[in-house]
């Protein structure tokens, strides 16, 4: 079904302003952080006006109210990943959900499936997010477990051609991302399984730039940790998800409240999961808007976001290769890929062009994305990247390809 | 009041007067479970003869509610098969997290359904349940190991 | 000046709403978490329809005005406490910023004064809240090195008679609370910093309840780290503050974007603080509802705040002592003390009183709070807590004094 | 267009015919800096006789502003005093956060204060001082080891 967009952009409140003097604003953006309807900004609102209390820990009825918000909240996330309730953790950030694992990782026992040592090895790609590539790094050294990674080819895509040596006998970590955040990539995910499971290897997938934009079943997927944050998905800033099967086996990071058995002055043990991940008061009215968000895509229907991102894909793609000298660094086909694009235009500095198109009331972001290593990969300084969402249309493309015809002449 | 729902007058009694409390010298297995929200412990010890309990004693401290429910189960499951009591316990946890649409069976739950006010109060559910984890914990651990002495374990 | 606290109580919305079938709410479990004044859940929800982008990201608008108010949050969070705006880190809570400082100490290099071996010791308290007890429980034993502690004396103050031999010689870290959550104890900081630079040990002020209730300068503290939570001074939750003059000798604890300065596959090297601290989106809404949160707290004054709390301690302290078998636990007097009140009442059971309480519209907090340990030294299952905060007022005393002793008559 | 006034045309000429674009093969200190918030990187040749600056050369990529900013900085401070370049930089920098409020003076800055426009634009003013912090570096370098060879700096 095709979406009403009109309509869906009548419930973010932020189309309603302007930028630079007066222009209407065309957001490209949503892969560093999407917008908000208000649904969700009276979501959680609301929890404060009305509920506002630490959850599981008063016997008041406004404890029992936010207690049944956030485990209600809990419930959704679960229910739009096809997941239980008790396999989310709401973390703060996709970034803090990573650490989690790798610092989580460290503290495991010796002997534990998830305690690495300097036999072992973890395995990321080149297209990775810094944050899911340093907290690998730094568990890399920590451990003493040695780093690899899938190259990158020149058409944006993984080389899988060398899987069964990068994915090795000792491997015992895979971390990847679903979508790149740069390129619009979307890996290959069953054939990287097969194999980590051939190997043992636990996987961890970076859901960021997918979550948001296609329907998710986390039980087909075959991983063992997914994570992703709310921000990115219609929901506030300060909530992020980690879910995973078995994370009664892993043991905590945080230390602090409400993730305990028991504690004396010498130690503690721990409650089960997810609790044991939660320490302290946890960021409710975060979880509860982060609950509304889903709520609103469900309304839509992820399959329909993804119908409605995939025509705009193809749309932008097309047009913006109509510009002279304009470069997509990224698939160009709309097999496996999402709505994450990025572009070099001639000499034109991304950041000068940058600057350009905000002039204009375009924003889009420009730099290495966070993904540096992957753009040193690709050749190039930087990148300008135009990434799309629910509340975008054909005729933002326009005035993006129109606004680009124009730097050009104003930088020639 | 909806007070008088959750403390009924059956409840307050065994608070007040508690079965079965102080614990036996000699048993099959003896568990110690708490409860990390508000720190309740309790200490239970069961003895069987085949697979037919022969005693729960426990000892303990707790709010009224989770007193009252030890009691009640260590009354109600003594002189039970194993089978039929773990029955039963199954019937009080699906009664406990019934939020307050089930009312439980007076005929298998006997004093128990005393406690179906409890359900509507998310907090206190884990109070009621303490005594009956620590009977199932028990009775798992005979199970699985003959009878055997001294397990301490923990659970919420 | 007196507070005018009936004004006051009409910025909280929550105050419009009853509970249990149309009870007035009386909510004395500020210690656990304050309620929102309309202004804050503003501040959040106009982040997100004006402003709503990514920080220090977008060459954009947007991003420009995000950055603007998150970092304008910082700013106000510094001058809040008499500090610099570069020595604030936003963390998601008091609890994570206490694990970063732990975790960033176990990340410290060898030979790095933050680095603790075998041979040295942390001090904490048998009165910490467990979030500044176990992250130490667990650097001491990641590092190898001892857990020491003050004890409380019956009266709910610190035992300093052993200060000397506490704080030993091979002392590298002391954390202490600044307030207790339950006994309402300040503790002596003076004397304790004094020793604790005597033997060169850094100090570690867990201050979640002094900072919402008190004046407080960091500069006439004298501690090296500061921590407290949003959430409790009226801000949003999933918002926390590290503060500390030192932050450029720690290495970081959360991996991710925007904490580096340059990254390859192999390796990264991090940014300078505050950012080296801030991986990924941060929780940018919530920065700014905390900024919101300290404008409402600085315009109505914190020596007027403290003074309000320290009448209504006094107040709470005499009416509840005239109960029959109500017992304070902690401070008798007003001296070095603050307003989370803690209490038993008789056999009756701290969850009995405050279901009863709760059925009278009287939020309160029962259990150990927390600080298990605390509660077991005390020699009690558990304690009743009311905790007071600017919007409380001595006619709730009364309400709650008279409930108390409904609810002796209904549990005799 | 509030744009005009970031791209003056002195910054767009120095952008497309950079000065002193292109390494020295010998200099006295070199450091290479970084934006990590864009990716821009320099790598400048610093060479001195007494306290005098003889020449400043650079390579890198960047956008407009960061390299037309290191072009006007390389043309401006060669020949001086280090201490009158010192005074320069500190003039330049204070310019850039002065958000909008100052003009610069062109006594002293000369072309750089078509720069005056990016203080407006914060994201931007971190590619205006990349060359001149890269110049302060070296310059910081040379004044406490004297001359040395091949320093590798980096600094945002
Ligand atoms: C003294 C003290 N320290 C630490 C904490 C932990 O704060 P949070 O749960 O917000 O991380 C609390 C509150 O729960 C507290 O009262
Ligand atoms: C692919 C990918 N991974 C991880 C992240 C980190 O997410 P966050 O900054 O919300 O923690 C992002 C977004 O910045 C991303 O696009």
């Amino acid at each position: 079904m095709p979406l009403d967009v009109a309509t869906i952009r009548q419930d973010f409140p932020i189309f309603r302003r302007t930028v630079r003097d007066g222009k209407k604003l065309i957001y490209l953006d949503s892969g560093a952080t999407s917008q908000k309807p208000e649904a969700v900004i009276q979501a959680e609102g609301d929890f404060y006006r009305l509920h506002n209390a630490a959850v599981h820990r008063g016997a008041h009825q406004l404890a029992e109210e936010a207690t049944d918000a956030y485990e209600g909240a809990r419930s959704k996330v679960a229910n739009f990943i096809g997941a239980q309730a008790e396999e989310i953790v709401f973390t703060k950030s996709a970034t803090e959900s990573i650490n989690l694992i790798a610092y989580a990782m460290s503290n495991a026992p010796t002997g534990s499936r998830f305690a690495l040592t300097s036999k072992d090895r973890i395995v990321v790609t080149e297209m990775e997010h810094h944050a899911n590539l340093i907290p690998w790094q730094q568990l890399a050294s920590r451990s003493g477990a040695k780093l690899s990674w899938f190259e990158v080819l020149p058409d944006g895509r993984l080389d899988l051609n060398s899987i069964n040596s990068v994915i090795s006998a000792d491997t015992k970590v895979v971390a990847i991302t679903h979508q790149s955040n740069v390129l619009g990539t979307v890996n290959p995910l069953e054939a990287i399984v097969a194999r980590a499971r051939e190997v043992g290897a636990v996987v961890v997938l970076d859901a960021c730039q997918s979550v948001p934009h296609m329907p998710i079943d986390v039980k087909k997927l075959g991983v063992d940790f997914l994570v992703f944050s709310g921000h990115k998905a219609l929901g506030p800033t300060g909530i992020g998800v980690l879910w995973s099967n078995q994370l009664d086996d892993l043991p905590p990071f945080l230390f602090g409240g409400s993730m305990i058995e028991n504690v004396t002055m010498e130690s503690a043990t721990w409650a089960p999961a997810p609790k044991r991940f939660e320490a302290g008061v946890p960021n409710m009215a975060q979880a509860v808007g982060l609950g509304a968000a889903l709520d609103y895509l469900n309304a839509i229907g992820m399959e329909n976001v993804f119908e409605h991102e995939m025509q705009l894909t193809k749309y932008f793609l097309e047009e913006l290769q109509k510009v002279p000298t304009l470069k997509i660094v990224g698939p160009l086909d709309l097999e496996n890929r999402g709505s994450c694009i990025s572009f070099t235009v001639g000499e034109i500095h991304p950041h000068d062009l940058g600057q350009y198109l905000d002039s204009q009331g375009i924003a889009v972001r420009t730099g290495h994305h966070c993904a540096w290593p992957l753009t040193r990969k690709l050749g190039v300084p930087a990148t300008t990247r135009a990434s799309l969402y629910l509340y975008n249309q054909e005729s933002e493309c326009d005035l993006l390809v129109k606004a680009i015809v124009d730097a050009q002449r104003y930088f020639a | 009041m909806e007070l008088d729902n959750l403390y009924q007058e059956v409840i307050l009694d065994h608070y007040k007067h508690p079965l079965n409390k102080g614990l036996s010298d000699s048993y099959d297995v003896q568990v110690h479970h708490i409860n990390p929200s508000c720190g309740d412990e309790i200490t239970l010890n069961l003895s069987v003869e085949g697979s037919k309990i022969k005693s729960i004693t426990w000892d303990g401290v707790g709010c009224s509610i989770s007193q009252a429910s030890v009691s009640i189960a260590s009354d109600l499951l003594v002189d039970k098969d194993m089978d039929e009591a773990d029955a039963i316990t199954e019937q009080f946890i699906d009664l406990m997290h019934s939020k307050g649409t089930k009312e439980g069976d007076p005929e298998v739950l006997e004093d128990a359904v005393a406690m179906a006010g409890v359900s509507k109060f998310p907090a206190r559910i884990k109070c009621a349940l303490l005594g009956w984890m620590a009977y199932r914990d028990a009775a798992d651990r005979i199970k699985q190991s003959g009878s055997a002495r001294d397990h301490r374990g923990s659970g919420q």
